[in-house]
């Protein structure tokens, strides 16, 4: 599954990069309880409480960023296990400086595996697209709230 | 008037095994308890190639009732982790440090009980490190694709290249012909789904001797190979395979799980019972099919098939596991000349390794056959549409006549018997086909689409002679052993174990004709290695040819010395009896005689001088040749042109399996053989998406024929016994299988070949034939 | 192999979980047996009681090998729980014979071969009891439909169909 | 395949029912036949902490027309429903439906309203009621309230129904002389969830002009879909094939299928233009209407 979006804030470029780096900062966009257990240069772990109405779990999940070099696409990668299946995400940035602020493209590959992707999927795939966009309206919102440059 | 004997030879006689089925009273290995007994559940993989970055079995081990968890490791330190496949590949019991598809066996658990394993399994965490993934066994050859196997020393993925057949003869008879049809085909992944899944119990007494209750189609086979995979000692090895709920082919491979409850059996000292659910089934037992077809028949422009050529990707997953006959690792793939004399053929496969489970199983096939008989079908009706020519017409034109048999085949097989003609011609009787032509003809004026498909192909059976047939080595002879009792009833064993073909009956039947002694009085016996004498098993239709023989051989070796004692009963030499109306009989003097009754009783209690006591026999059967069974398919379909929809208006099938046993037995197989030659026509397939998931790992979508989509069968039957056999029987089980998905295809592509479609790959599913009619504004 | 020590065991052993007391007549026998919530009533028929006639083949809910009668209806017994059978009826295949006497339905399948590895059989012969009960003459479209809950890997279901035409006839229902 | 550990309740009343869901706010799950709910258990796909089985509640099964409705209890089996004369002869659109909601056995298990509010857009009644204009009672904390089916469903799995709400009925309004409705599924074998179906209900007057019609569509999209342009397109009409071929038309514009194994989207689409104007033909004919 993929999704993308593009949507402007009014944050400075470097806020921006800087909150999209922050896996803690991230992952508090989704609605779905979560924690993030130990954030370790560019690694952090965790676990996600996420489903579709009453299907639901628990995955842990591993994160890793690809070098976070300012003015370069942010990219991260989360492998997540539960339900006896993974979901393996690829969550992008691309942050231009403009005036006021900073347009962000963001693009998430989404890969579901095992049960949930064999038998789910006719169920949740609508969900799956929901919830990321959701994420990134979130993350729109936090940061047209973070102090303009 | 000729003298019968209750359950002779070609009596419909009611199946001996039916009583305790009908009660409830089968015995299948889930039906197995002993006390103590532990249970054995798998963690699987969800990723189709990954890296195990960490196993944490914590959580598990805290769950009330669990007791131990297998890991890859812990076999590795016991050299138990990889075990050699049946074609001398390797495969993993559990992996080391990568998982190779979706849905492997990564951590066994085993519980006090079930519900406690199932737990345990979803809860042991794995931490995976996703490795690229290549399920396409053409992409799979490509330079840059991921290396499945780096354990090989061949750094591809390509396994073996096979051959056979006259290459550069082949290429010059299809230069030169005026027609040449080329056709891709692919036959997809199916799997044999018996009703019972595979599993077992395993137990090892104080004396350290392990007994295997496991659902298998050759357990002397399977206790050899676990003999050399563990190291145990044979004797000490007992395999029964209890009542099996259908095999077709599934239950030949040795799986993991059967590794894994031996190995927990000895770790914990009790009972394990390892059971696969319908998913673990799906997503791990051996597959079948997966076969990539590219193929090209000429003829000439009067319609005389001149050459056939054939290139063909195999997929074997991860492993090859097929279960073939060992030099042959494209199993019979070359009977793909099927009922046709060419001259010149040629036929090339590659093995190809890919991010899917391992196998290369049948699906109720010997060897391929299903392959090549698909293709070959598909071909000549190709063809002869191509020259605007009748298929049946057009077959009857180029069979290969009855006189000419045995007959040897452009890629080396030579075939026992045939009549093709005679099958082709009763089919067509029995369907009234020149009235579905007509019918055809009126439906196409108004625009309906009605298609009448003919597959007329022969199969290649009971395997085989030892120059040639072997797995691991051993010869595919096969073993019956014959006691007779003082009160003249019979104990027959055999090497072969029944999966519903009805062996209990179908052997009595013929040992009642062959010894005089009623069905009802003989017991027969399979699937304990203890006791029975060795055989390779039962597969590929080969129980009728093979052990099917070894009993006649067997009884005959009986009647021998049986003969003897009946003389020194009546007090006259041997040569002056003879073996009539099921009795020895003074020649001419029909009232002195004596049964094998009367001489088993002597046999115990008055042996003649000079024999010994006790009336047995074995016999270890070497066939001479393979049979080769055939038969003639009509196929009526109707097509939905609103919906695609394909319905099966008529059906009609006209074997011949020559010398037939039990009418019935023979007429069940043949139905059950059709079903699931509609399944993969119209229904099955396993297909996986670009990340290695399995679309369809559940019966949700693993779509098996309830009998609202089966059609209403037809049968039909002519009797060309084989000449080597010594009762002239051939096998059957299969041959509805090999020979139905064509004749299915045949008749879709018939009804739409006024729009110029030449092909449509299996399953054909509604939206495909929609998308034709779509695409040429037809609905 | 990581392991917790391995207790001595009893046949019976506890699967962890709350559990009741469920009153469940099988084959006309009352059993009152404390359950696990969540056991499956096939496995209460199979492992608790031993009654392993019933069999399990897909666990989703669409073969139909687990079939018995729950207050004379065909269910499926690996998607009910034992807990939802509490104080009703239960009939399985061990309950068709009477007085050593066979069900019409098991005098039918044995008669027309309507079984080769019997796997599939027990589930399908209870869906056919009922079937009769409800029609005791059906055509053979109509048993089709009624069996397409059951499903058959061995028969090509034709000689489940004549089966199940041949003891409508000897109960007196068919023509 | 074994379900994971769970507490079970089986209250005697929709009340009991009710303050058990309310305490158990999130963890608990109304268990009806069960027979969609316990395979996604055993699949550990959804794991409820707690499962409230209504089936034991008395007075939840029942099929009763009265001078306004057709009502039918939450609890009523699928094969009730299908066995019942009232709605084989003035229902049929149900008894079409209800005979290829799953397969034969599933049917002795599954209710009428474990199928409507599942939520599940494969499930086979709930475009029934929509082209039908039934409405659910549903009870809670507050007491009963009714609910419109059109207004019911939200999303995969999401309804109107509030947590601790149970459905007790489904009312539908009742037969009338002209009316004729049909419900068509195409699916890949028995036991499966449609490819595409197709519920249509007609009201004709004395004339035969269509008075109103309801069209819903299952399992092609998100949740169960009504087709709101295509019903209307006949209203006011007598129609005629070509009326029905574009009815079928509009309905496959409303749908929002995605391609899976079932298919490809622009073939569901067209399962839908076809189902639609052979159901559209059927009802017609069930109503009265003579073309």
């Amino acid at each position: 599954m993929q999704a993308d979006g593009r949507f402007q804030v009014r944050a400075a470029p470097e806020v921006v990069f800087a909150f999209f780096s922050d896996p803690r900062q991230l992952l508090d966009c989704l609605d779905d309880p979560h924690t993030v257990d130990s954030v370790e240069a560019d690694r952090f772990t965790g676990t996600i409480t996420t489903g579709v109405a009453f299907i639901r779990g628990t995955f842990r999940f591993t994160g890793r960023y690809e070098e976070r070099i300012p003015g370069q696409p942010v990219q991260a990668r989360i492998h997540g296990s539960g339900l006896g299946s993974g979901v393996d995400a690829v969550l992008l940035a691309d942050l231009t400086a403009a005036d006021p602020g900073t347009v962000v493209g963001w693009r998430a590959d989404i890969v579901l595996t095992g049960p949930v992707a064999s038998i789910g999927e006719r169920l949740v795939r609508s969900t799956i697209d929901k919830k990321t966009a959701a994420l990134f309206e979130k993350a729109r919102e936090r940061l047209e709230a973070a102090p303009p440059p | 008037m000729t003298t019968t004997i209750h359950g002779g030879i070609g009596q419909s006689l009611a199946r001996k095994e039916d009583a305790r089925f009908i009660r409830g009273k089968g015995n299948y290995v889930d039906d197995i308890q002993l006390p103590g007994m532990l249970f054995l559940d798998f963690t699987r993989s969800p990723y189709a190639h990954a890296k195990i970055t960490a196993i944490h079995p914590e959580k598990a081990l805290k769950i009330p009732g669990v007791l131990a968890v297998i890991t890859g490791k812990d076999l590795d330190a016991a050299k138990l982790a990889w075990m050699p496949t049946l074609m001398s590949d390797t495969q993993m019991v559990l992996p080391i440090d990568t998982v190779k598809f979706q849905g492997q066996e990564v951590v066994g658990i085993v519980a006090d009980s079930r519900y406690s394993a199932a737990d345990g399994a979803a809860a042991v965490e794995i931490d995976y490190e996703p490795l690229p993934v290549v399920t396409d066994p053409v992409k799979a050859l490509l330079p840059d694709a991921p290396l499945v196997r780096p354990d090989k020393t061949k750094k591809s993925n390509h396994i073996w290249h096979w051959e056979t057949g006259d290459k550069a003869g082949t290429d010059a008879a299809l230069a030169k012909s005026d027609v040449v049809v080329h056709q891709d085909l692919y036959l997809p992944r199916l799997n044999v789904s018996s009703m019972e899944t595979c599993g077992c119990v395993a137990q090892f007494d104080t004396m350290g001797r392990l007994t295997v209750w496991m659902t298998t189609q050759a357990p002397h086979a399977i206790r050899t190979v676990f003999a050399l995979v563990a190291g145990l000692p044979e004797q000490n090895i007992r395999i029964i395979s209890p009542d099996l709920g259908g095999g077709f082919g599934g239950k030949v491979p040795v799986y993991p799980g059967y590794v894994v409850a031996v190995v927990a059996a000895l770790k914990t000292g009790h009972a394990v019972k390892w059971v696969e659910d319908r998913m673990d089934n799906l997503m791990s037992s051996s597959f079948a099919r997966d076969y990539h077809i590219s193929a090209d028949i000429g003829a000439t422009k009067d319609g005389k098939l001149t050459g056939l050529r054939v290139k063909t990707v195999a997929d074997h997953g991860y492993a090859d596991a097929a279960a073939n006959p060992s030099k042959f690792p494209a199993g019979l793939f070359h009977i793909i000349t099927g009922s046709y004399p060419f001259d010149k053929a040629f036929v090339e496969v590659d093995g190809v390794y890919t991010n899917k489970p391992p196998g290369g199983i049948a699906y109720r096939c010997s060897f391929r056959v299903t392959e090549a008989a698909f293709t070959i079908e598909r071909l000549v009706d190709g063809i002869a549409h191509k020259l605007g020519m009748d298929p049946a017409e057009f077959r009857l034109k180029n069979f290969i006549p009855p006189e000419s048999f045995p007959y040897k085949s452009a890629l080396g097989w030579t075939y026992d018997s045939g009549n093709y003609a005679g099958a082709l011609n009763l089919a067509m009787k029995m369907i009234d086909y020149p009235a579905l032509r007509k019918e055809q003809v009126e439906k196409r004026k108004r625009g309906e689409l009605m298609g009448i498909g003919i597959s007329s192909f022969t199969e290649i059976v009971g395997a085989g002679p030892s120059a040639q047939f072997d797995i691991l080595g051993i010869k595919m002879f096969e073993g019956c052993e014959i006691r007779i009792h003082p009160t003249g009833k019979v104990m027959a064993r055999f090497g072969t174990k029944s999966q519903g073909q009805g062996h209990e009956t179908t052997y009595s039947q013929i040992l009642a004709e062959e010894l005089g002694i009623p069905a009802e009085n003989i017991a027969i016996e399979e699937g304990d290695t203890d006791t029975a004498p060795y055989g390779l098993g039962t597969y590929a239709s080969r129980s009728t040819p093979t052990a099917g023989a070894a009993a006649v051989i067997a009884a005959r070796k009986i009647r021998e010395k049986a003969q003897k004692i009946a003389a020194h009963l009546l007090e006259v030499s041997p040569d002056d009896l003879e073996w009539k109306d099921y009795k020895f009989q003074v020649k001419g003097v029909p009232e002195k005689s004596k049964t094998m009754a009367d001489v088993a009783f002597a046999a115990y209690t008055n042996p003649a001088p000079g024999t010994e006591a006790g009336l047995e026999a074995v016999d270890y059967y070497d066939p001479p040749n393979m049979t080769y069974p055939f038969g003639s398919y009509v196929c009526v379909v109707d097509i939905d042109k609103g919906t695609g929809q394909v319905n099966i208006r008529r059906f009609v099938a006209v074997d011949d399996c020559g010398t037939i046993i039990n009418p019935m037995i023979v007429e069940g197989q043949i139905h059950g053989g059709l079903n699931m030659g509609l399944a993969p026509a119209l229904y099955e397939q396993i297909t996986y998406d670009e990340n290695g998931n399995m679309r369809g790992n559940s019966f949700l979508d693993y779509l098996v024929p309830t009998a609202v989509e089966s059609p209403h069968w037809e049968t039909g039957k002519t009797t060309t016994p084989s000449p080597h056999h010594p009762i002239g029987a051939k096998g059957v089980g299969e041959s509805p299988t090999v020979g139905a998905p064509a004749a299915i295809v045949n008749a879709v592509v018939d009804a739409l070949s006024p729009l110029g479609v030449t092909n449509i790959d299996i399953p054909i599913y509604p939206w495909k034939v929609w998308q034709i009619l779509h695409d040429k504004g037809q609905n | 192999m990581a392991s917790t020590a391995i207790p001595r065991l009893t046949a019976g052993a506890p699967m962890g979980g709350p559990t009741r007391m469920v009153h469940i007549t099988v084959n006309d026998v009352p059993f009152a047996i404390e359950v696990q919530d969540r056991t499956l009533l096939v496995h209460f028929l199979r492992d608790t009681l031993g009654m392993t006639g019933t069999h399990i083949g897909c666990d989703t809910t669409h073969c139909g090998a687990c079939t018995v009668l729950l207050d004379d209806r065909p269910v499926k017994s690996c998607t009910v729980l034992a807990v939802q059978a509490d104080g009703r009826k239960v009939r399985t295949v061990e309950g068709l014979e009477s007085g050593g006497k066979l069900h019409p339905v098991q005098e039918g399948f044995t008669a027309e071969h309507g079984l080769q590895c019997g796997f599939c059989t027990p589930g399908m012969m209870m869906t056919s009891v009922a079937l009769l009960a409800k029609n005791p003459n059906p055509t053979e479209d109509e048993i089709r439909h009624a069996i397409s809950g059951n499903l058959c890997r061995c028969t090509g279901y034709m000689n489940i169909v004549k089966a199940i035409q041949h003891a409508a006839k000897a109960s007196g229902g068919a023509k | 395949m074994i379900p994971p550990k769970f507490d079970y309740h089986a209250p005697g009343t929709v009340d009991e029912a009710i303050g058990l869901l309310q305490k158990n706010a999130g963890d608990a799950k109304v268990l009806a036949g069960g027979q969609s709910l316990l395979p996604l258990m055993k699949l550990r796909l959804a794991e409820p902490k707690m499962l409230i089985d209504i089936s034991r509640i008395a007075k939840l099964s029942y099929i009763q027309e009265d001078p306004e409705l057709l009502r039918v209890g939450a609890a009523t089996k699928i094969n009730d429903l299908n066995d019942s004369q009232v709605i084989r002869s003035r229902y049929p659109m149900l008894a079409d439906a209800g005979a290829h909601i799953a397969d034969p056995l599933v049917r002795n298990m599954g209710t009428v309203g474990g199928n409507v509010c599942h939520g599940d857009p494969g499930n086979d009644l709930p475009a029934c009621m929509l082209a039908i204009g039934a409405r659910y009672v549903v009870r809670g904390p507050k007491g009963d309230r009714t609910i419109a089916a059109k207004e019911f469903y939200r999303d995969t799995f999401v309804t109107a129904l509030d947590p601790a709400e149970i459905l007790t009925e489904v009312q539908i309004p009742k037969a009338q002389n002209g009316d004729g409705g049909a419900y068509m599924k195409m699916e890949r074998k028995v036991g499966d969830f449609a490819i595409a179906a197709v519920a249509v209900h007609l009201r004709l007057d004395s004339k035969g002009t269509v008075t109103s019609a309801g069209i819903a569509l299952t399992n092609v999209g998100p949740t169960v879909l009504m087709a709101g342009k295509a019903a209307s397109s006949l209203v006011g009409h007598k129609p005629t094939d070509a009326d029905f071929l574009a009815a079928g038309k509009l309905a496959a514009e409303a749908a929002q299928p995605a391609s899976d194994m079932r298919g490809p989207a622009e073939f569901k689409k067209g399962i839908v233009q076809t189902l639609t104007r052979r159901a559209l033909h059927l009802a017609w004919g069930r109503a009265g209407g003579k073309s």
